[in-house]
């Protein structure tokens, strides 16, 4: 145990290999090592331990997680609670998929190439837009690459170069990425404002234009399914590109947003093939329209043919790459989230157009439902009478943050406190539902928040 | 063949859902939102989807398909419990925003895993937040330009990149806003200290490099090189993605480097999925932790009421570092890929050396093993080390240049070759420096037998009649793919006929 | 070629354990016991292993991997959700022995499969414990047997069997002390209730019969054939293997059976492994059920001091049959297979007729297709129905003689060829009374795609030339291989070089 | 939901696929079916579910369970709780294994038959005999067949024809599978008496000799490792079988029984490759010397060739089984326990000669451990004074029933009520140690057991 003999198949073979290459020691393999560099002695870590032990005090340390399934969770706000279908993970970790390095020797990648071919066209044909990279790290890069992307394509003819505007709703954990890939490029990132009903201002978006891109999310952060967003792309005009951030699970009963008018969708791809896992791993879903192409980041894999004229397929465009291009490439990522994305296009296959469907409105009818009953539920008021996808402000008696405490005391995860997010709104909560939530959970948020409500109104 | 976008044989789809909750209201999307035209996604039932990838699947070569010699990829088996472990529940459904009360074991783990990485690379604090190695890079240079800012040195505007380095490294310094000056490696591929001090001055921010480096060779100069970037007033940067060579032996932080990135799905066998995800935990030294993305996975004592939830003495909490760069990711990074690792550090656990010194080991066998097999088969002259060493680390590359003149065989006909054999081939053309270059990285998880076996066929290759070798691969899934085409015929999506 | 013998890699273990518990006085194996020459066991690290695995299951074809139309075999899909379900925990680590309120859970399920087969099959009483269909048939067998002893019938010695009958059946009843008599079938493949008339008397313990019978006919005379062998005073078995044809179309206690067995691994989609785990249930009418093996699972309504324990308003419990014949397994069956089809159970329901109505439209429409392909290619005169019908059910038959006759062409030949297609072939020459047989079944879950796929390459394979065939399959992992030849030098096991 | 379409490719398709046959309806299928045989209307069973239903419900139902990981547990009796290192499952789950039928087509079969054939040999050098089949159900049918098969070996020259001994101490469940096996051949089943101390009792062995076969286990159901058993073969001489029942995981430390003169070794495969699964799936271990080859039940691999003389598997032997030789078969099996052996196998070659070694030690250290404790323990008394491998006898004050309900009360799981197998040992429990019992465990027992004296003492 003591000798990781199992992950080392020539433990004990040492000096046979040595012998042969006219060495005496280990040591004489690290002799270019100067001395004043070594470490002295053992790593001040603890000893081995074997497969049964680790996992062990894995149980026992994951075990002391409160997993989101064991209970009424109403926490999203980026990261949604799903179900993804047994067959998916048991077929992501068969080895040829799970082991195996980015596909840069196409004749015997052809199963991941033509994998990641077929997620481009599913998150194409789901977005509206005809290309679609093979995924970047998550939703806030993916987000971030694209206004460092409009602003490649768009900065020479801008009559405000190296500007973009962002909604003013966009979590600061998100904007804070934004903030970083965009500094080096001297980009300045300037905010839209939105009405009172949580939908975007129209009015203020007209200082947009000329600037080299907008990012807009569908539903946006509240929730909110605004379709002011369909008239965007007519007010900002050809030269600035219209980003839309999405829910890709929205897009079975939302309007793709390459229908009306987005010139860049980029998104979480977690809802549709990966569980939320702590928030990462997770997939950044990058798709545009032609003029993007050539100044994107990200792989992209492109069917082709081999000598034989038989239908093969490999990674094109690579050019725009690091390990190409270099310090002028269109971006610096290299690994991505291949095998999540892969997850992501397992679920969409199983779906189909009508599973997508149907998944959407299992989210739109939860949604819905918590609608309904928290209205009603003394105390509690709705913040904006909009239609809403998966999730929606409410406003609670007294402070957020301890009406949640309250609600986590029961057994309850009650949601994101919006002073998280905005920091006056310090009895707002956003709830969130999923497909996940039942009707029970429902009622137990319910009857939880009249009780606080109750309580509050006795103090007060 | 199986292509996805043909099947249509569901009516409905390969998952059926249960019954919606019902509401009192049915909600509607906005008329103006309401998607009329659905995807064109393909209707595949269960054993439908089933069959297709597992198709997919055998048309792909893994690490468990066989031995893949990827030069600075470290493809190491991926231990089995390590998948297990990422799907046991208190992972899977947890999410970053949840109270610190519930995340206790993942927070440990998270604090385990920060302080492992600290000994092994000998900094004072680790972030696991950035999700690849690129973003490590990015990450740690922006912290470094904070850093600089915060000093009011922001005239240090130069990231200095040896011309063997890795397209991340001056991609990340670049997209960070700075410029970038590559200075050439000696004939020997190490690195150039005039060089360096040549360009070493007051508008150097950082010098980014890798060791050993990227032919395999441990800068013995490391601790000069350091002295004048240092010297310059500019900070050390270390690319991890050889920390499999050094592991337990010497560290970035006895090397005078100020920061440093890991690329967990290389050196702690975090799988690598077909491209990703990975992990890019990065270190630093104590003046750059300020500035560190947040938040970092902390721990005190805990108090006699948080005893009964802690998960052992100590109570863990998120600290925001004092002026952090802000976030790289939404979240605290990839928390699965950290689990499998943390798995796989555990273990090693004060072993992990044996793990370096095996890789070393392995990748000196394999070179003495394909020269010695190669000089049995006659073929010794058709290429030559791609750098004079007495001994190599983790990997090393051979230049297949005197095959290219003598018989008109490339380092991708050799390539192409090896797939025919059944293996995956080593990384080919990169470093640059090296013409022909072959980049041969075996890791330590290859038997002997393995390495004996390809040093043979790798001679066999080089034995095959030139015009047979341009002709390969011919037993794979599809023969030479015409990258050129792709190109030209752009079809990046599947080609609906149109109705 | 990866052979297991051949890796000795590791030095020690592919697999490392904990330090063991101390002991005071360490522990003795007897002086005459102890071993001391260990197993020649190959040393594998875990890469080693994985690999070798890996690469075994590449050389081997599963529904996963292609169409598999292996007639009596019901090669169906196997839902992955199943998976899922026997991996939960509270089913590996449960001890058949553990005390009942242990098992509320696994009592439960045993006792809703017990109770839908019995509704499924129209029987009184069900026992999961035979674990094979074959074990079924020897327990039902078994428990006629005694049935007969316990009325004082011990003179009923024999039990028929029609000659097509699968050779489980004969050599179940032989192994528990039946004397076989085998029916002739009719031209028509149908059985002979004539014959059937001739030999039923008062010796007769019982006829064994599945229907549709083993050519997928529907024996239309099957209540004539159960009340000819009632009438003799015997007991009427339906063997359940296709069961998949009529599930919710019609059962055998309607068709006038006592018992049955049902292969769960076939129509209840337990994953066959490559041979096995099955689970082979019986079921039987009132006057068979004491004597079933034990314990069976029972419930009834919970008291008030159970509820907090019990899994719905019930009390679970094992209950004893009166006359049991005790045991056929040691412990109560495959549990886990039965878990597996549990899950299959609930997806479909009380909507379990589509299932079959959808084998017998699969198998039907295959037929359909095979024709009309055999025909545009102009092969259609090389093979006829194995039997004449207007309609199949889940499978049937072709014969090929006239490709013989005509070709020299076999239908092992046309197997081969299939092979070399990508398709796992039909069940060739059995049964028997169907020359050059060729038996298929598509299951339903094969999409209409796939059914005429095959049917143009089986008239393909029917188009090749002859001597191609004999060659056939090419492409495989290794070409026809020497059965004699196997038989001749038998070689059961690695020859190690004896030192 | 209710219509099965996600596993039904050809749902909606089937009006195109009746017409092309010329059928009207999906009725016409059935015409062959006489309508007095025919099912009225739905099966009386609950609606489809979903899959998520599926898995919420089994969750449910399962977590009702009682684990024996979740709590120190002393059952074993013949069934080992162990661990499976975590390759073995995910290999056996790729569904080139899991969804492959028996191998009758060995062109694309090499994969599973090359996996038995190593199994073979695993299994042949594991007890010390040259040939092992590939699997029977599970140990009690594998005892049950050697009784079968030594007497088809040996009935005609032996002197007490139709006849098998077999150990007194054989657990009731099993010897009651032997009976039902044996009684359609006719074969009497004596019983061979033991001494006071758990071991064979050699004396009485003599009236075994001339007989078809002797069955005995190693260690045996009281977990003595019995000494004598090394002699039996001398004593009944060549014309009748000594047949030995194994756990295998013993043959790490305990010599291998075909190095003492067993003719045929069985056994219960499950602690090496399986978990206990509630007693099932698991496979019997069946393994002959040469005599017995051509009279054995079950499937066995041969080595041979292809066409081009390349190394080939396939099935051979088979004019033994029933598809060939129908009711003269040597057995009746079809479906085996492939799948767990091929478990078994990944085990085996994971563990390699001194892994095994390490686990029997882990075993016997366990076993012996707790005989330590037990026997210190006041009012405990264990009954034999032998060398034990997993499992041991004590005497309890009072009822074992009792006292097992009692430490039942307490959160243990005590072990086996010793007067389920023998009527009169009302106050034995056999307690059962492996690998994975902790020393917390057993003094968990020995506190609670002590608890127990004290309780009962107070009553007396
Ligand atoms: C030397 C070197 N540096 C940096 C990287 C970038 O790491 P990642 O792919 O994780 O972004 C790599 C990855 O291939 C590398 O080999
Ligand atoms: C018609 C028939 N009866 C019985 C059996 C025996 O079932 P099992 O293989 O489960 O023992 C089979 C299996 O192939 C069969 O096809």
């Amino acid at each position: 145990m003591n000798d990781v003999v199992d992950q080392l198949p020539n433990r004990g073979r040492e000096a046979e290999m040595l012998l042969e290459m006219g060495l005496d020691s280990m040591e004489d393999l690290f002799s270019d090592i100067p001395e004043d560099v070594r470490f002295n002695g053992d790593l001040p870590l603890p000893g081995p331990q074997s497969e049964e032990e680790i996992i062990s005090d894995a149980r026992r340390l994951l075990g002391a997680n409160i997993d989101m399934g064991s209970r009424p969770s109403f926490l999203g706000a980026g990261l949604y609670r799903n179900y993804v279908p047994a067959a998916v993970f048991q077929l992501v970790t068969r080895g040829e998929f799970l082991t195996a390095y980015t596909p840069y020797q196409p004749e015997v990648s052809q199963g991941m190439l033509q994998a990641m071919w077929e997620f481009q066209t599913l998150i194409s044909e789901l977005v509206g837009l005809p290309i679609a990279n093979l995924s970047l790290y998550d939703g806030s890069t993916a987000a971030a690459e694209a206004l460092t992307c409009a602003v490649r394509v768009h900065n020479r003819k801008a009559s405000q170069p190296n500007t973009v505007y962002v909604s003013a709703l966009t979590p600061p954990d998100k904007l804070s990425v934004m903030h970083n890939y965009c500094q080096g490029a001297e980009i300045e990132i300037r905010t839209l404002a939105h009405n009172a009903d949580g939908t975007l201002d129209l009015e203020a978006l007209n200082e947009a234009a000329g600037s080299c891109g907008v990012y807009l999310e569908q539903p946006n952060p509240l929730g909110v399914l605004d379709e002011g967003l369909t008239t965007v792309k007519s007010i900002i005009g050809d030269h600035t590109a219209l980003i839309v951030g999405v829910q890709p699970v929205s897009l079975g009963v939302v309007e793709a947003p390459g229908h009306y008018g987005a010139d860049i969708v980029v998104g979480e791809g977690q809802p549709l093939g990966s569980p939320v896992t702590g928030g990462g791993p997770l997939y950044g879903i990058f798709a545009c329209s032609k003029p993007y192409l050539r100044l994107m980041p990200g792989r992209i894999v492109g069917r082709s043919i081999d000598v034989d004229g038989k239908e093969a397929y490999c990674l094109t465009l690579s050019t725009r790459e690091q390990h190409i291009r270099r310090h002028r490439a269109t971006s610096n990522i290299c690994t991505n989230e291949t095998l999540i994305a892969l997850m992501g296009a397992m679920h969409m296959a199983l779906l189909g157009p009508d599973g997508l469907r149907d998944l959407a409105n299992r989210n739109m009818m939860a949604c819905q439902r918590a609608k309904e009953v928290l209205s009603a539920t003394p105390g509690v008021r709705l913040v904006h009478d909009a239609p809403h996808f998966n999730e929606f402000v409410i406003e609670v008696q007294g402070s957020a943050a301890q009406c949640l405490a309250y609600l986590d005391s029961n057994g309850i995860i009650g949601g994101l406190d919006m002073s998280r997010w905005y920091e006056e709104a310090t009895s707002q909560i956003l709830i969130t539902t999923t497909d996940q939530t039942t009707l029970a959970d429902i009622e137990s948020l319910s009857a939880q928040l009249a009780l606080w409500s109750t309580h509050m109104e006795v103090l007060a | 063949m199986s292509r996805l976008f043909e099947h249509n044989g569901a009516v409905n789809t390969g998952y059926s859902q249960p019954t919606p909750i019902q509401c009192e209201s049915p909600p509607a999307v906005p008329a103006g939102l309401v998607r009329n035209r659905a995807a064109r996604w393909p209707r595949l039932s269960e054993p439908e989807m089933v069959r297709h990838f597992t198709w997919l699947s055998k048309r792909n070569f893994g690490i468990d398909t066989g031995f893949y010699p990827l030069g600075s990829c470290t493809m190491k088996h991926n231990p089995r419990v390590n998948e297990v472990i990422a799907q046991l529940p208190g992972i899977a459904d947890i999410h970053p925003h949840q109270p610190e009360h519930h995340l206790q074991g993942l927070l440990s783990i998270f604090y385990e895993m920060q302080h492992m990485l600290e000994v092994c690379a000998g900094m004072d604090q680790v972030t696991l937040q950035p999700v690849a190695g690129a973003q490590g890079e990015f990450t740690a240079v922006r912290c470094i330009q904070e850093y600089f800012r915060h000093r009011g040195e922001a005239q240090r505007t130069k990231v200095i990149v040896p011309d063997s380095a890795h397209g991340t490294n001056p991609a990340s310094a670049a997209m960070s806003g700075f410029e970038i000056v590559e200075i050439p490696s000696l004939e020997d591929g190490r690195m150039d200290l005039d060089a360096l001090a040549a360009v070493a001055d007051e508008t150097t921010a950082a010098m980014m490099i890798t060791n050993p480096n990227t032919l395999g060779l441990f800068e013995a100069d490391i601790k000069a090189a350091s002295e004048i970037v240092h010297q310059a007033g500019g900070q050390m940067y270390y690319d991890g993605a050889n920390f499999n060579a050094i592991l337990g032996i010497t560290s970035p932080g006895l090397m005078g480097f100020d920061a440093v990135h890991f690329n967990l799905h290389k050196t702690f066998s975090q799988p690598h999925g077909g491209g990703g995800p990975g992990s890019g935990p990065i270190g630093v030294k104590a003046h750059l932790a300020p500035f560190l993305p947040g938040p970092l996975a902390a721990r005190r004592p805990a108090s006699s009421g948080e005893l009964a939830q802690a998960v052992d003495e100590h109570w863990y909490h998120w600290e925001q570092p004092k002026h952090s760069i802000g976030k790289v990711q939404q979240w605290h990074g990839n928390a699965g890929a950290v689990i499998r690792c943390w798995a796989y550090y555990r273990r090693y656990g004060s072993g992990l050396k044996a793990m370096s010194e095996h890789a070393v080991l392995n990748a000196n066998y394999l070179r003495h093993a394909i020269h010695r097999e190669a000089k049995k088969a006659g073929v010794d002259h058709l290429f030559v080390d791609g750098a004079e060493t007495d001994v190599a680390k983790h990997e090393f590359t051979l230049s297949m240049q005197p095959a290219k003149e003598a018989l008109g065989v490339s380092a991708m006909d050799v390539a192409k070759g090896l797939l025919d054999r059944g293996y995956m081939a080593p990384t080919v053309y990169f470093p640059l420096v090296v013409p022909e270059c072959m980049m041969i990285e075996p890791t330590e998880t290859e038997s002997k037998d393995t390495l004996d076996t390809f040093a043979e066929h790798f001679a066999q290759v080089l034995k095959t009649d030139a015009e047979a070798l341009h002709e390969a691969p011919t037993t794979t899934p599809v023969r030479r793919v015409d990258e050129v085409y792709a190109a030209r015929n752009l079809c990046l999506r599947h080609p609906y006929e149109e109705a």
